[in-house]
């Protein structure tokens, strides 16, 4: 118990950080830029989270309610004229209400069946904004109104960090109230869940309807200050991204799993290029066109490993899933901040024994 | 690169501070000038090649889904080959030219990404590249920001040089200029009535077949589109639609890559095309000795190729050539030869601006007259001549001709090479727009 | 609308029946993981990508190999592959330390389908290639039936021979797999373990072996069911991921785990498609749909009946 | 205090699990409700509990028709079930496993008072030092245990035990006498199933028999004792008591 | 026949749930093991079985030592396991079900015949049934057919972990029947794991008493057995 400041002294640290993270970057728009998108994948990883580690609804549909509500302000602005504020309101709005819709049809899906079917959503989805294209402007894009009339990060770096802050604080509030509780009650055991008063339904669907509004103002933001959208980002692959952040941060913590978003984010922007000792590069050098053939380039003292990236994603993920199951930043976290339940049961446990002991003896 | 980053802040800063000492109601205007002039913080290359040890050139292609991996690593390979050639004729300025890649993945996100770290991170003097428009438009955004003289290699969206930016060049043909080479040969062709188009539904197919079908109409002709989402394996359901239907007189083929294989040899299996009714147009693809493979009865089809006949190569394009099919045994598709040729020209206006100061680079972008693997490259119109009322807005910083052609297999397993050019006159190879079905010229 | 004849309609529905079998095929070794493991493979497309290019690669190098030899090469190499993956990043979850093994599984495969679709993009390059068909027909003309080397028109209707040859390799290879699984021992020792691991190994069946050798199965599948479909279409190294989420849907509509299941899935899917991009009125958007028609049959499906046509019941 | 079972029949498939089930209760009373396995008892208590639509009939509760409402609502009518197979919230812990009613049931309740009601019944139960283990780790008795906890802090008028006793040690089944003690005196109803006949016969002053979901008997345990037809389907004719 | 010494199992690293307990179950006798709930009956069973691994101490089989052997090979040594809940493969038949008792020795047709024909005998009820799905059958049936498929491999210790919970007075009476049947007829070890004290008191030959992971008492059941020790909690 008295260990717990330790983690708020790191959250405070953290969040200190993160606000002087643009002095510190001066001059480096590109991370901040970097860091600005990190803050889009750690939206969607939290209330992802929320969504599949709380409430164990393991959807595929969250990437579709981002698109949803960016595609809403976005037609809203290029049809009538909406400003870019009044666009992500109602495109939230949007997310929540398909949201409530979604988690309405999922009430009796589990496990794989609900993964399987908000896939089909998703790609539902996806197929109709590329194919209507008069009105969505399809695989062409769509044009959205930047939020801000400026080229530099700095204010739009500080926007997706309050909005991440903002919804994570609200998530946080929630999974520690009594609607985590019962959410967490209803992943379980829904039946069991039902018959202690828990109204099932409700909060199944609430779960969806708060998640998908914070996936899609999330998406909204983002892509307001993009300036484009176009549905190749509603693809599947870019979903299961999510989740794999999530998963590598760890899914049962908010924190986790968006700094586990953050984390790949910056992982897989380093990884365009990976350190090289300088030992290496004369003979690397001597190989320039070997390297070439199979797609990877040199520089000074790096390799660029362009397509091969997404290899070593990959094996990234299979191993952080095989060696550390309940991701990276989580047990983390657990272990600076807070005994693992397992060790104050054993203390407990050793406890009662020997209380019973001393019973025993006197007895 | 940091430290010099830093400097040039500073120097900012005092810029604003004195203004503010001399009088404080000009304060106001000056500080805005000021700001609205300095260049962004962030870009980093310097202004001379004495300054650095390697010319660094961003590179942004598609290497990973969404975006067309086929096409990006056929085109870093492409502008490897090219930096090569470069380097072992001593460079750029007495410096050798370094290539940096990024993976934009079809995504404008990606797009600007790439942008922020070539131009702040890497400090490159220029931009060459691009395939997906999706991502080419975010990122002319960011050329335009920073001031970096940038090569669009395979973007059509029109949009991309139509926004008029002094920085965006673009040796792709825009796709309104593919759909009036289309339309120009459908026009020389007799009898064509009713055209099918089955389109991939992507930022490259769509407006191609609207584009096409919008012209077609306006000569009478008529049409109906076709979409099929990529990766769509089977068309057999639209195909039988197809012949449920009236008779084209054409069938074309917008589907790129493995998809237009798999339309092309299942419309021909099924007797679809190519008949002495209706004349197949296959995608460019079926330029590759793989066509044979994939579309076995695919003999009589004709396809647009953008760029050079391959009978008609030129020495540039025949080096090129010889060096790629090291790597990949097959005839470069146009998005490689115009790859490799974006880094040329832009290597080109390095030397010929003697600085890499980017107005220097962007001045002699525009007077580039240079013959590369796919022709004759230079940009008619510019900041000295821009673009008239009666040419479309994106003909700014565009080279003109892309050539567009026609050719034609009239025997099976023939090479792209022997194969008839029939379209555009000048080019033709057997004095006719088309080998009729069944006939050997 | 006055394109739609009987003889349209006819035609459309042996379209769908032809692809809906092949569909069938792609998905047949998903449902075999699925009911023993538990789990969807992410990953199932991209060893059919596997197995095509083994067979591609084979009959290059040893052009007059018989097709039907290289197709069980490829399925040879894709079950080692399969083995080799499930020992290394599965087999925890069979010794059930995994919380929750169908989560697990769908990220792992995941990751492993982005691994082996990237390093084949590295080897064999982007571009596509494609086998032509492994026979040629013979030439018959009896004017209901009439054949030539590439096509048979059955009451002037054309199908491919490639896709002919295909179903019958679909058909073959689910025959076997029912009889395998309910005849052998190892099959059945296969059910036992889907059924109740714990009781499995209680009879002395070691329920890790079987996981391994039934991912194996699967995966050998689907490098068979690529070898087969490597004539039929143009193959890249991406060519697996329309194909893994036909197969979800297949694998759902059938009934998860069930064999007959698996081919009737994929003979409504392949109708459904069939008919929804045949008839949607707008041309232009028909076969943009056509993934979509599949989908939502699936959706309605899975509402109505998540155990799909063939699901168990108890 | 009045429960209403009208002419409930329950088919699954082509299987007849209840038929033509009534059944009143009208007074707080233990009721012992027994019958071989497969007999159609925990699908009665499924179908009173809202789990189960019923086929055909209707259940009413004080006056008030809940056939139709869902499970929760039931349960904030004051009605509350213990599952047979347990069913512990497994990656929750014991404390957070009973919060879960409590608030569920009284949106108001502050957390501390929830904490502490639970800490008491912990203590009722012996297993406080289980506080903060998981429910995975409890053993076969003490998710029983857990069953009842969570019952106790939904504290309903009505309770519904599914064999609260098999699996239980001796001494813990001496304590879940003593709790359904307590709720009788509290004035609530009770139905006890089980098919441990020494706690039924101790324990319940109505019995009632079911066979292939049929009631076969209902009424006073000494005389539904003696029913030949109870003892052909049930009880056996050995009846022995020793110990 | 079996032999726990000293042994220590956890499901935690740091805290063993079993501390040090010794236990011998007698050839061809009913060991009853009972406790208070929680004490770690089942996770005894469980080492036993191959599902825990011991921290510490050993287990043997007559002379061999099988502590860490995987579960699927127990069956090899002659150690049966019946967990408390019934693991049916639900959607085969009976018969399949009772033929893959006969896993180990699968290829040997006669023998798999023979054992056939013998469970059969035993209960008559399931030869009627066979062609039906196991998990259609009653409670009762459903032990009945686990049982069979225990004995198809002639087992020579079953572990029996609380057989009865919630069976119905006449079944469990059955299956109480059964197992003194099983230990005089077919000279089994098998070791009871029970909260039904009483019934289990009256067939079994010895009984330990555990108290958190310790033995508290064991001895001979008789006339003479302290009762007061046994129902200890
Ligand atoms: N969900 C279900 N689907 C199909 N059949 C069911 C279902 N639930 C119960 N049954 C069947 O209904 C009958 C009654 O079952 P129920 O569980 O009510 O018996 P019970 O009296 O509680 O028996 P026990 O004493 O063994 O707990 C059984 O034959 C059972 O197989
Ligand atoms: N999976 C588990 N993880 C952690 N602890 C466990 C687990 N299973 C059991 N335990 C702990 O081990 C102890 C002994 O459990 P066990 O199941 O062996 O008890 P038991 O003697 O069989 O009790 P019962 O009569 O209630 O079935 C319990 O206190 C329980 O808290
Ligand atoms: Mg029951
Ligand atoms: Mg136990």
């Amino acid at each position: 118990m008295k260990r717990i400041p330790i983690q708020g002294v790191l959250l405070v640290l953290l969040l200190i950080f993160a606000f002087a993270f643009p002095r510190i970057m001066q001059g480096q728009p590109y991370w901040l830029y970097v860091a600005l998108q990190s803050f889009f994948w750690a939206m969607m990883a939290a209330s992802w989270a929320l969504l599949a580690g709380y409430a164990g609804q393991f959807s595929f549909a969250h990437i579709a309610f981002m698109g949803i509500a960016s595609y809403t302000s976005g037609i809203l602005g290029r049809d009538l004229g909406w400003s870019p504020i009044s666009g992500i309101i109602l495109g939230t709005l949007m997310a929540g209400l398909v949201g409530v819709l979604v988690g309405y049809l999922c009430l009796r899906l589990r496990r794989t069946y609900l993964a399987l079917f908000t896939i089909a959503f998703s790609e539902i989805v996806r197929l109709i904004i590329n194919a209507e294209h008069e009105f969505t402007g399809g695989p062409m894009g769509l044009y959205m109104e930047p939020l801000l009339e400026t080229t530099s990060y700095v204010p739009t770096y500080y926007i997706m960090l309050v909005a991440l802050i903002v919804s994570l604080a609200i998530m946080y509030a929630i999974a520690n109230s009594r609607l985590g509780l019962f959410l967490r009650s209803i992943r379980e055991d829904e039946e069991a869940a039902a018959a202690m008063g828990v109204h099932v339904v409700r909060y199944k669907i609430l779960a969806f309807v708060i998640t998908s509004m914070i996936a899609g103002i999330a998406g909204a933001l983002d892509h307001h200050i993009i300036g484009f959208i176009a549905p190749n980002e509603l693809m599947i692959p870019r979903m299961s991204l999510v989740i794999a952040m999530a998963v590598i941060g760890g899914t049962e913590s908010l924190i986790s799993a968006s700094l586990g978003a953050i984390f790949i984010h910056f992982a897989m922007e380093w990884l365009q290029k990976i350190p090289v000792p300088a030992s290496w590069m004369p003979s690397l050098r001597e190989n320039t066109a070997t390297l070439q053939q199979f797609g990877l380039s040199l520089g000074e003292g790096y390799l660029q490993t362009n397509a091969w990236r997404m290899v070593l994603f990959g094996l990234m993920l299979m191993l952080t899933l095989r060696f550390w199951r309940n991701g990276l930043i989580q047990p983390l976290l657990e272990k600076i901040g807070r005994q693992g339940v397992a060790e104050e049961t054993v203390a407990k446990r050793k406890f009662s024994q020997e209380e019973n002991e001393i019973e025993g003896t006197e007895a | 690169a940091t430290p010099e980053v830093i400097e040039k802040e500073v120097i900012v800063t005092v810029e604003v501070e004195k203004e503010v000492e001399v009088e404080k109601e000009v304060v106001v205007t000056e500080i805005v000038e000021v700001e609205a002039e300095a260049p962004p913080v962030g870009r980093c290359a310097p202004m001379d090649a004495a300054d650095v040890e390697v010319i660094k050139i961003g590179v942004p292609l598609p290497m990973s889904a969404p975006g067309a991996v086929g096409g990006g690593l056929a085109m870093q390979y492409a502008v490897n080959i090219a930096v090569d050639q470069l380097n072992a004729d001593g460079g750029v300025l007495g410096k050798p030219v370094q290539p940096v890649f990024y993976d934009t993945a079809s995504l404008p996100e990606r797009g600007t990404a790439a942008m922020e770290y070539f131009i702040t991170q890497e400090c490159v003097v220029a931009v060459v590249g691009e395939y997906h428009s999706s991502a080419g438009v975010a990122e002319k955004e960011v050329a335009h920001k920073y001031h970096i003289p940038t090569v669009f290699a395979e973007t059509w969206n029109d949009t991309i040089t139509g926004a008029g930016y002094a920085e965006v060049f673009r040796i792709a043909p825009a796709s309104s200029m593919v759909a009036a080479a289309d339309v120009n040969y459908i026009s020389n062709l007799e009898g064509i009535e009713f055209v099918v188009i089955v389109t991939e539904n992507t930022d490259y197919g769509l407006p191609a077949a609207d584009q096409t079908a919008e012209a077609l109409a306006t000569i009478g002709i008529e049409t109906e589109i076709y979409s099929a989402d990529k990766g769509v394996a089977d068309y057999s359901a639209i195909i039988t639609r197809i012949q449920a239907g009236p008779v084209p007189d054409i069938v074309m083929t917008l589907t790129t890559g493995e998809d237009s294989y798999n339309f092309e040899n299942q419309a021909i299996e099924a007797g679809l095309m190519p008949t002495a009714d209706t004349i197949c147009i296959a995608n460019q693809v079926a330029i590759q000795p793989a066509f044979w493979d994939a579309v076995p009865g695919g003999n009589y089809c004709s396809f647009r190729k953008v760029g050079l006949v391959p009978a008609l190569a030129n020495e540039v394009t025949q080096t090129f050539e010889a060096e790629y099919r090291k790597r990949f045994d097959i005839f470069p598709e146009s998005y490689a030869l115009e790859a490799y040729d974006a880094m040329m020209i832009m290597a080109n206006a390095i030397e010929n601006a003697g600085s890499l100061d980017p107005d220097a680079i962007i001045t002699a972008l525009e007077a580039t007259d240079i013959t590369l693997a796919q022709g004759r490259y230079y940009f008619p119109y510019g900041s000295d001549n821009p673009v008239p009322d009666d040419e479309p807005d994106w003909m700014w910083h565009q080279w003109p001709d892309p050539a567009v052609l026609f050719i034609q297999y009239f025997e099976e397993g023939q090479s792209a090479t022997d194969a008839a050019v029939i379209f555009p006159e000048v080019y033709q190879t057997h004095d006719t727009f088309l080998i009729p079905f069944g006939e050997t010229p | 609308m006055d394109y739609i004849t009987g003889q349209f309609l006819v035609n459309l529905l042996m379209n769908g029946i032809l692809i809906g079998l092949i569909y069938g095929l792609m998905a047949l070794g998903l449902t075999l993981i699925f009911s023993v493991l538990g789990i969807v493979s992410f990953a199932h497309g991209e060893f059919y990508m596997i197995g095509g290019y083994v067979v591609y690669y084979l009959l290059q190098a040893f052009g007059n190999l018989e097709p039907m030899i290289a197709i069980l090469i490829a399925g040879a190499v894709t079950f080692v592959i399969g083995v080799i993956f499930e020992l290394l990043f599965l087999q925890p979850m069979g010794k059930g330390d995994i919380e929750r093994p169908g989560e697990y599984a769908i990220l792992l495969t995941f990751g492993l389908a982005f691994f082996l679709q990237h390093v084949m993009i590295g080897i064999v390059g982007p571009f596509p290639t494609k086998v032509d068909r492994f026979y040629d027909f013979a030439e018959i003309d009896w004017g209901w039936l009439r054949m030539k080397a590439a096509t048979v028109w059955f009451f002037d209707m054309p199908i491919s021979s490639s896709r002919l040859i295909a179903t019958g390799v679909a058909v073959v290879l689910t025959a076997l797999m029912i009889w395998f699984m309910s005849k052998t021992w190892t099959g059945r020792g296969l059910q036992a373990v889907s059924q109740d691991r714990q009781a499995a190994s209680v009879v002395g069946i070691n329920p890790s072996h079987m996981n391994t050798l039934a991912f194996g199965l699967g995966t050998m599948l689907a490098g068979m069911s690529g070898a087969a479909l490597v004539t039929v279409f143009a193959w890249v190294p991406w060519v697996g991921m329309p194909a893994s989420s036909k197969s979800f849907i297949i694998i759902v509509l059938g009934g998860m785990g069930s064999m007959p299941g698996a081919l009737l899935g994929g003979l409504v899917l392949g109708i459904v498609e069939s008919f929804g991009a045949g008839l949607y009125p707008d041309p232009s958007k028909a076969l943009a749909y056509k993934d979509a028609f599949g989908l939502l049959v699936f959706a309605l499906v899975l509402l109505v009946k998540p155990t799909g046509f063939f699901g168990r019941k108890l | 205090m009045k429960l209403e079972i009208k002419n409930i029949t329950k088919n699954f498939g082509g299987m007849q699990a209840l038929n033509n089930v009534e059944l009143t209760i009208d007074k707080s009373e233990i009721i012992g409700l027994i019958g071989p396995n497969g007999a159609g008892k925990t699908t009665l208590t499924n179908v009173i509990d809202g789990v189960y639509k019923p086929s055909e009939g209707e259940v009413w509760l004080n006056d008030e028709r809940i056939d139709h409402l869902p499970p929760y609502k039931i349960a904030r009518r004051g009605l509350g079930r213990t599952f047979q197979v347990t069913r512990a919230f497994r990656r929750m812990t014991v404390m957070e496993n009973m919060m879960v009613p409590a608030m569920a049931i009284n949106p108001g309740a502050k957390r501390q008072n929830v904490i502490n009601k639970a800490q008491g019944i912990l203590e009722f139960l012996t297993f406080e030092h289980l506080a903060n283990e998981y429910g995975r780790g409890l053993s076969g008795g003490q998710q029983k245990l857990l069953e009842l906890a969570r019952l106790l802090m939904l504290d309903p008028d009505f309770v519904i035990l599914d064999e609260p006793f098999a699996g239980v040690h001796p001494t813990l089944q001496e304590t879940i006498y003593g709790y359904i003690d307590k709720v009788r005196q509290e004035g609530k109803a009770i139905i006890l199933i089980s098919h441990d006949m020494d706690s039924i016969f101790t324990l319940s002053e109505r019995l009632v028999v079911l066979d292939f979901g049929a009631i076969i008997a209902d009424g006073n345990p000494q005389n539904v004792k003696q029913d030949p037809v109870v003892i052909k389907a049930y009880l056996g004719e050995d009846e022995e008591e020793d110990y | 026949m079996l032999e726990i010494k000293d042994l220590y199992v956890g499901y935690y690293s740091d805290l063993n749930i079993i501390q040090g307990v010794d236990l011998i179950a007698r050839e061809q006798q009913i060991t009853a093991i009972l406790g208070a709930n929680g004490v770690g009956k089942s996770t005894l069973l469980k080492s036993i079985y191959g599902f825990l691994k011991p921290n510490s101490g050993e287990i043997w089989m007559g002379d061999r030592r099988v502590d860490g052997t995987p579960t699927h090979e127990l069956i090899n040594l002659g150690i049966s396991y019946i967990p408390q809940h019934t693991g049916l493969f639900k959607w085969m038949s009976v018969e399949e079900n009772i033929e893959l008792g006969g896993w180990t020795f699968r290829k040997d047709k006669d023998r798999l015949k023979q054992k056939l024909e013998e469970s059969y005998e035993r209960f008559p009820v399931l030869k009627e049934k066979r062609k039906q799905a196991a998990g259609e059958l009653s409670g009762g049936q459903q032990r009945m057919v686990e049982i069979s498929r225990t004995l198809m491999t002639d087992p020579k210790v079953i572990l029996v972990d609380e057989p009865t919970a919630g069976l119905a007075k006449l079944l469990s009476q059955d299956v109480y029947d059964m197992l003194t049947d099983l230990r005089d007829n077919d000279g089994l070890t098998i070791v009871l794991v029970d909260q039904e004290i009483r019934s289990a008191l009256k067939v079994s030959d010895y009984v330990y008493v555990l108290d958190l992971g310790h033995n508290h008492f064991d001895g001979p059941v008789d006339e003479n057995i302290d009762l007061e020790e046994v129902f200890w909690a």
